[in-house]
């Protein structure tokens, strides 16, 4: 199995405070690593430090067995990594189908502007938002703006995706279709960490997890093995004897 | 008696629509809490009650008037008050002239002796850092401070949003602790959340926003249980 | 030697005259600071301040000094005007608006400043006498000038910090949303600042009119030294302005004691772009 | 119907230019063709810049610095060293493109209003070094012989051979602005209009990019600036470096539309007609300044989109054509 | 409500601000110039009113085609020169034009653009006024830049064009000859104060500091190869920047050198600034000569400091060219005398003229001379004519240079020194202090030091 990318003691400060301390994992390639902790727990920076928009100070990132700690963004795109945004980031006064060719363009395979409108229109039906090509990229709503970003990111043809709460803000058929669609991205061998909060797809779609809390890695591990983790539980999903013991006072 | 009526409200930015329909009631003196997933326009549905956003259509009325077209600043004068997702403090100024900021509107101004002591009694962390930049406070101390701002405004209905962000657990059951001080003392609050389960724990009642519409509604202890709130929020 | 002894008689001079760039520069960093707004039309508004003061003391014989109260009141009315027929609508709209919005009252102001005052230059006959310091000569206008820019930055730094309507400017400049949530109307505030802003300039205006002649054309200058002086101190910050203006005041007084002085604005402007590439935040300002 | 489909944006920008070329020939009067030449002069000036900031999303407010300077260079070449006007005009074009290449790699790390600033710093240091710099001839500028024009027959072909060749500069200006808009390098520089950090992301190599969108909007600018200072028969530091001519193409690209091919060349249309109207006006010519103001008040309070943005945004149909 | 009564409020008090404060400005602006004026009384031309002309006579109205800068830097100066110009016009026209010997009688009108200072569109502005308005001849823009520019319109047109305001050399060395130029050369500008100089204080140490502009540069460069033939030692050479305020540091340096006098200087705004601080920082200068600004009748305005500051004027009111000295020259006499000149042109617009006013005129007054001297409006013979002219007029004398390498350079006028005095009313007025047989008065040499 080879390792596609690898964390060593990776690091990073903003100010005063310790944004990410010390993770370290290694990613096989054709894997779903799951990243999930509380609001504020540094995985969007993880993210950010993994694919060069914040470096980390301390810390070696391999890509590909390649160092990538201090490449920039762009580097990390030709290479073969592309990622979605929390908040979403659409190229606002241009198509939908020109928000995708972008990636298409600049991704690692480097399209033409022939091919990547052609690659454009094939992700753009993979994710459903065929029929929105034409539009201008603000007018679509938030959801459609999420599935925006992740065509982005697939028309780049990436070796990994790292996709930031892909998930959030969709009702439960929706995420099962979501849930599908990134499945069907991993069997085109395509290796993905997703940040995520609802639980129930992040269990049933990773093969490992990993959890962070403060930008300290508390625990990493199957879904079985972190779902019955005490620190896990105590950090993230809420201290049930805390809720019971409110509820009591009623 | 319902203190705040939300009706219908549609909005959003520029052309792009947001909320579709949202409609939400406060009883006086209840903690009642909104609850729904990342992007479904809570925040949104905030920013619109609050007057930073116009409705498109719709009403809110506070008080049984119609507030829908006031701007932010006057609401503050009638007493509802929102401690804003993020903390929105400001950064620049000390932790004592947030509070005074706090104290703005024409309510508050007379109160502001009173609130400010009950304020350092609620959080004596903020008394000793009073000089301090409200930038270099750590998070759960900005937290502490945006609530403590809200306070100060006098308001007769304290809406806060994510109030649990990325603070450690014990901060959070701390403030928590606080909010139900202040329904104790007939304060009417709302409680936008992230952290369903707890949220629900300690509210009296609860809606469930999705899509930018009101999905669902009654009384906390209803909604925990809900198979769909459940399956949707708790993971369950 | 005789470098030195050029330098010692200019560099008095030169503070005294950054004292009063200083205030200028205040101005225009003030309203940057609490919109994101450059004032294109900062340099025709410390204009008509010139212009106040030359009314006001040809017309009314009012002393320059005592004429700075007027000036000022008018300058924070014009600011006021402006903001809300100007700048208010482009307020959250892109750099280019604000700055094309600025640049035309500018265009309007200097536009009837010519069809009125014509560009003949004008000048308050005015003189507070001269002092010898060593080899240099003080100029009485422009040490009351240096004085008053000294008080007005004082008054602003306790306006801002000590009173209501300051720390409400303040706070909308920190944060406009939380600061309207707060009960504060921040358009009323920002119109205000864009007033304060504004006033500041034309003060500057009346002052330099006390010792330079001037014509509806010569703010020109002055704007572009206010941008030099605001990056300087840190654009946002107005009290880093008043050193940014002492900073040129001093460039202006040491070059020409080396260079002839036609190569001073190759270096201030020189060491503007420098600035901007290596400290965008100011010399005084925390590095981002 | 293919062809239609991949050159309709072409279409109107070229139609108006080459009207513009034409327009003095057909009426036979040089009048037309001055004023024509002006015009054309702004559709070249603007075109370029908006590659910078229709495209990139720059404000540069001292764009005016690449025609200065590059027409400083060629001139200089012309009367000093004897080159042809064509040669001339090229080098002036290479000058230009050397001198944005070698600011775009600093100042482009400055983004919104201290990019705006840099390059207003950068416009009035270069103005007040040229002043004294003693090859260019310090204040006094470069004066032309009359000379120069015999090779051209004379003053009265000089000046119609430099309307035809500004036509063209005009004419390539539009070519290369089209070009741009509709490559993958201009894609890549919407995707950093839009969003720069998110272009990274994406793969969009934004510092070289950008630098190479300042170097193609500052290359004809020094072209034209060469033209203009031959046609003129002198250039002094004062003419060369005008602050305001910034800010005009600025206004000129703003009211056509910012980020469209189309939209520079009616706003410099646009723009060079009112103000030519208004100076002659016997109504405004005493005003004309302020009412210019005025007008671009009202157009940056509502329509900031520009004339070809807002249609672009009434009749979304129209989108194709006005490209 | 109460807001947006507030905001009419603040609207109104504000109006009422600006208006009153420009109110007293609006009267300051110069009057402008009625074209229905009164006839001045003094008709400059000898022929016999047009009423009383054989009915055979033609009428042709001959258009002059300029454009002058209402707006931008060079405003003042260029409104100067069109109201000496339209003067001329409205006196040639009331005497009822020039009558040609084949019965033609030519009137004269004015078509006219503003170049807002700028060479941006004088060229498409000069084309309009040849090719549109069919102007049949130019008189120049204000300023050598804007001429320089100009210039190659009339040249491809074959129109001439008599320059006023535009002294600069290089214009006239281009190759061209359709230009005629009426001031003295900028190169030749201060030579008369250098001759001044030599017979007031052989040993002054000389300071130049000029404006590092265009024009101020070239009078520079003329002046200090003739400085060093006569002798005198240049202590200090200096430019400084056209939008320079504080000449603190300038004037250190000028000190600092041991000079002992000025020469130099640049424009109106630049050169009253530089005075007055000159004045304020006591600088001890024994004369000091400045370009343009002294020459402007605002000048007193800086009070004491303008006391001393010396000038050279290509015309000053008070040293008015005469007849008898076109006669002693052996020169042919045309034209109003100064004081007729004055007067009419105080009627019109209430002002006493500058040069700049006098030049306007003279231009007019040479094209009409040339018209009268081809009995013509052939453009290639009012060239001629223009170009054997050698008249003497209230301005000072007309020829110019027909060589190819200078076509049209003005080498018979002269410069006169002028210098501000206190007369027995203790008012400031500007004498003329050379050449000694024009002079009014005797130099202030060296000037008071400030009390």
């Amino acid at each position: 199995m080879t390792i596609l990318l690898s964390l060593q003691g990776v690091s990073k400060r903003f100010g005063g405070l310790q944004a990410l301390s010390n993770v370290t994992f290694d990613l096989p390639e054709g894997q779903i690593l799951g990243l999930i902790g509380p609001n504020g727990a540094g995985k969007t920076t993880l993210f950010n430090a993994i694919n060069g928009v914040y470096p980390p100070e301390e810390g070696r990132i391999m890509f590909r067995e390649k160092e990538i700690t201090k490449a920039r963004p762009y580097d990390h795109a030709r290479m073969g990594m592309a990622r979605t945004h929390q908040i979403v980031q659409p190229l606002n006064e241009l198509s939908v189908r020109e928000n995708v060719m972008v990636g298409a363009c600049f991704g690692h395979e480097h399209q033409d502007l022939g091919n990547a409108s052609k690659i454009a229109d094939e992700v753009l039906e993979f994710v459903g938002l065929a029929p929105r090509a034409d539009q201008l990229a603000g007018s679509l709503n938030v959801a459609q703006k999420k599935r925006l970003e992740m065509a982005r990111a697939l028309a780049a043809r990436p070796y990994l995706l790292l996709l930031d709460e892909v998930l959030a803000g969709l009702n439960p058929s929706e995420i099962d279709s979501m849930v599908q669609t990134v499945l069907r991205i991993r069997e085109q061998g395509i290796t993905i960490i997703m940040i995520e909060h609802v639980m129930k797809a992040v269990m049933n779609v990773s093969d490992r997890i990993l959890v962070l809390d403060y930008g300290v890695q508390i625990a990493e591990g199957s879904p079985e093995e972190i779902a019955k983790n005490e620190k896990v539980i105590e950090a993230y999903l809420g201290d049930p004897k805390l809720a019971q013991q409110l509820l009591e006072e009623e | 008696m319902a203190i705040l009526e939300i009706k219908e409200v549609t909005s959003g930015y520029g052309d792009v629509q947001i909320l579709w329909g949202s409609t939400l009631s406060l009883e006086k003196g209840k903690l009642t809490c909104l609850v729904g997933g990342n992007g479904v326009g809570k925040t949104t549905l905030l920013r619109t009650v609050m007057g930073l956003l116009r409705p498109w259509s719709g009403t809110i009325l506070f008080e049984g008037r119609d507030v829908s077209k006031l701007p932010a600043y006057a609401k503050a004068d009638m007493g509802l008050v929102l401690v804003p997702e993020g903390r929105q403090l400001f950064t620049d100024m000390s932790v004592y002239e947030n509070l005074e900021m706090g104290a703005t509107n024409q309510r508050a101004r007379p109160n502001f002796a009173k609130n400010i002591e009950r304020v350092y009694e609620m959080f004596p962390r903020l008394k000793e850092r009073g000089g301090q930049k409200a930038g270099t406070l750590s998070g759960g101390e900005q937290q502490m401070l945006a609530v403590a701002r809200g306070i100060m405004a006098d308001p007769t209905v304290l809406i806060i949003d994510e109030l649990s962000l990325g603070l450690a657990p014990v901060l959070v059951l701390q403030l928590f602790e606080s909010l139900k001080l202040l329904r104790e003392e007939g304060m009417t609050l709302l409680l936008v959340e992230q952290n369903v389960q707890l949220a629900l724990a300690i509210s009296d009642y609860g809606f469930v926003l999705a899509e930018g519409k009101t999905e669902l509604e009654g009384p906390a202890r209803q909604l925990i249980k809900n198979k769909h709130v459940r399956a949707a929020y708790l993971g369950l | 030697m005789q470098q030195i002894n050029i330098l010692l008689a200019s560099l008095p001079d030169g503070i005294l005259l950054g004292f009063v760039y200083g205030l200028a520069a205040m101005g225009l960093t003030l309203i940057w600071g609490v919109m994101n707004v450059i004032n294109l039309s900062h340099g025709p508004i410390i204009a008509l301040g010139m212009f106040g003061t030359f009314f006001l003391f040809t017309r009314l014989n009012l002393n320059p000094y005592a004429g700075l109260i007027p000036v000022a009141i008018m300058g924070l009315l014009l600011g006021v005007l402006i903001y809300v027929i100007a700048v208010h609508r482009v307020i959250n709209a892109p750099h280019l608006s604000s700055l094309l919005a600025t640049f035309s009252v500018n265009m309007i102001i200097i536009g009837l400043g010519t069809a009125v005052l014509t560009t003949s230059p004008y000048n308050v006959d005015f003189s507070a006498g001269s002092f010898k310091l060593g080899s240099a000569t003080l100029l009485g206008t422009r040490l009351i000038a240096a004085l008053v820019a000294m008080l007005f930055t004082g008054g602003l730094y306790l306006f801002l910090y000590r009173t209501r309507p300051g720390k409400f400017i303040r706070a909308v400049a920190n944060n406009r949303s939380a600061a309207e949530l707060m009960g504060v109307p921040s358009t009323r505030i920002l119109a205000l600042s864009f007033g304060l802003g504004t006033m500041l300039a034309a003060v500057s205006g009346a002052l330099i009119a006390t010792f330079f002649p001037f014509n509806i054309l010569s703010g020109g200058s002055y704007e572009l030294k206010s941008f030099v002086i605001g990056v300087l101190g840190g654009l946002g910050n107005p009290i880093g302005a008043l050193f940014g203006g002492l900073i040129l005041g001093m460039i202006e007084g040491i070059i020409p004691a080396f260079l002839e002085q036609s190569w001073v604005p190759v270096i201030e402007f020189g060491l503007f772009v420098l600035i901007l590439l290596v400290r965008p935040s100011g010399l005084f300002g925390a590095k981002k | 119907m293919k062809l239609w489909n991949r050159y309709s944006g072409l279409i109107l920008p070229v139609l108006v230019v080459a009207a513009l070329a034409v327009w003095p020939v057909i009426t036979g009067k040089p009048a037309n063709r001055e004023s024509a030449f002006t015009i054309l002069k702004a559709v070249a000036l603007a075109s370029s810049l908006n590659i910078l900031l229709g495209y990139t999303g720059y404000v540069s407010f001292g764009h005016i610095v690449f025609y200065g300077f590059g027409g400083y260079v060629g001139i200089f070449l012309l009367t000093e060293k004897g080159w042809s006007l064509w040669t001339a005009i090229l080098a002036g074009g290479a000058a230009s493109g050397i001198l944005a290449f070698l600011l775009g790699s600093a100042i482009l790390r400055l983004r919104g209003a201290y990019f705006a600033l840099a390059t207003i710093g950068v416009n009035e240091a270069m103005r007040a070094f040229i002043n004294n710099f003693e090859l260019f001839g310090g204040p006094t500028g470069i004066t032309l012989n009359f000379s120069v024009y015999r090779d051209f027959g004379g003053a009265a072909h000089a000046l119609q051979t430099s309307f035809y060749i500004g036509a063209g500069l005009a004419l390539l200006a539009l070519l290369l602005s089209y070009i741009v808009r509709t490559s993958k390098f201009g894609l890549g520089l919407l995707a950093i209009r839009e969003n720069e950090d998110a272009a990274e992301v994406m793969g969009v190599v934004a510092p070289r990019a950008k630098t190479w969108a300042y170097v193609l909007s500052a290359i004809i600018p020094g072209m034209v600036g060469v033209l203009f200072f031959f046609k003129n028969g002198n250039v002094e530091p004062h003419d060369a470096f005008p602050l305001h001519a910034s800010i005009e193409l600025l206004v000129m690209v703003m009211l056509g539309g910012q980020g469209t091919v189309l939209g520079p060349i009616l706003g410099a249309f646009a723009y060079q007609g009112m103000r030519g109207y208004l100076v002659t006006s016997p109504i405004f010519k005493d005003i004309q300044l302020s009412v210019s103001g005025a007008l671009l008040l009202m157009i940056v309070l509502f329509i900031p989109a520009g004339a070809i943005g807002w249609l672009r945004h009434r009749v979304p149909p129209l989108r194709r054509v006005l490209a | 409500m109460k807001r947006s009564l507030f905001s009419i409020f603040t609207v109104l008090v504000l109006m009422g601000l600006i208006l009153s404060a420009c109110g007293p400005g609006a009267t300051e602006a110069p009057a402008p110039v009625e074209p229905a004026a009164p006839a001045a009384t003094e008709a400059p031309v000898e022929e016999q009113p047009a009423a009383t002309e054989a009915p055979a006579m033609v009428e042709k109205t001959v258009v002059i085609g300029f454009t002058s800068s209402l707006t931008g830097s060079q405003e003042v100066s260029s409104k100067r020169q069109v109201n000496g110009l339209n003067l001329w016009m409205q006196q040639v026209n009331d005497a009822g034009g020039i009558k040609l010997s084949d019965g033609t009688v030519v009137k004269f009108a004015a078509q006219t653009y503003d170049d807002e200072s700028n060479k941006e569109r004088v060229q498409e502005l000069y084309t309009r006024l040849i090719t549109e308005d069919n102007a049949d001849f130019l008189i120049s823009p204000y300023s050598s830049g804007l001429t320089a520019a100009a210039s190659i319109i009339a040249e491809q047109n074959g129109k001439i064009m008599i320059t006023a305001g535009a002294a600069e050399d290089d214009a006239y060395k281009t190759g061209n000859t359709s230009l005629f130029q009426l001031y003295t050369p900028g190169s030749l500008y201060l030579i008369s104060t250098v001759d001044m100089l030599k017979t007031l204080d052989p040993e002054a140490k000389v300071a130049i500091v000029h404006e590092n502009d265009k024009f101020s540069t070239a009078v520079v460069e003329g002046l200090k190869p003739y400085l060093e033939s006569h002798g005198f030692e240049t202590v200090l050479e200096e430019g400084y920047a056209s939008d320079t305020a504080d000449f603190g540091p300038v004037i250190n340096k000028i000190v600092e050198s041991g000079a002992t006098v000025l020469l130099g200087g640049g424009h109106y705004p630049d050169g009253s600034t530089f005075a007055r601080q000159l004045y304020e920082r006591k600088a001890g200068l024994k004369f000091v000569s400045l370009l343009v600004a002294p020459a402007d009748s605002k000048f007193p305005e800086l009070g004491d400091a303008a006391l001393g500051v010396a000038t050279s004027s290509q015309w000053e009111l008070v040293a008015t060219h005469t007849p008898e000295e076109a006669a002693v020259l052996g020169k042919e006499w045309y034209g109003p005398t100064g004081e007729d000149f004055a007067a009419a042109y105080e009627a019109m617009t209430g002002d006493k003229p500058t040069y700049h006013v006098a030049g306007g005129y003279t231009a007019g007054l040479v094209l009409q001379k040339a018209i009268e001297d081809a009995d013509s409006i052939d453009p290639e013979k009012v060239k001629a004519a223009l170009e054997a002219m050698d008249i003497f007029t209230f301005y000072g004398g007309i020829k110019f240079d027909t060589s190819p390498e200078a076509h049209g350079l003005q080498v018979s006028h002269q410069m006169v020194v002028a210098q501000w005095q206190k007369n027995d009313a203790g008012e400031l007025v500007r004498q003329v202090i050379w050449p000694a047989d024009v002079a009014t008065a005797d130099p202030l040499y060296p000037i008071p030091a400030p009390q």
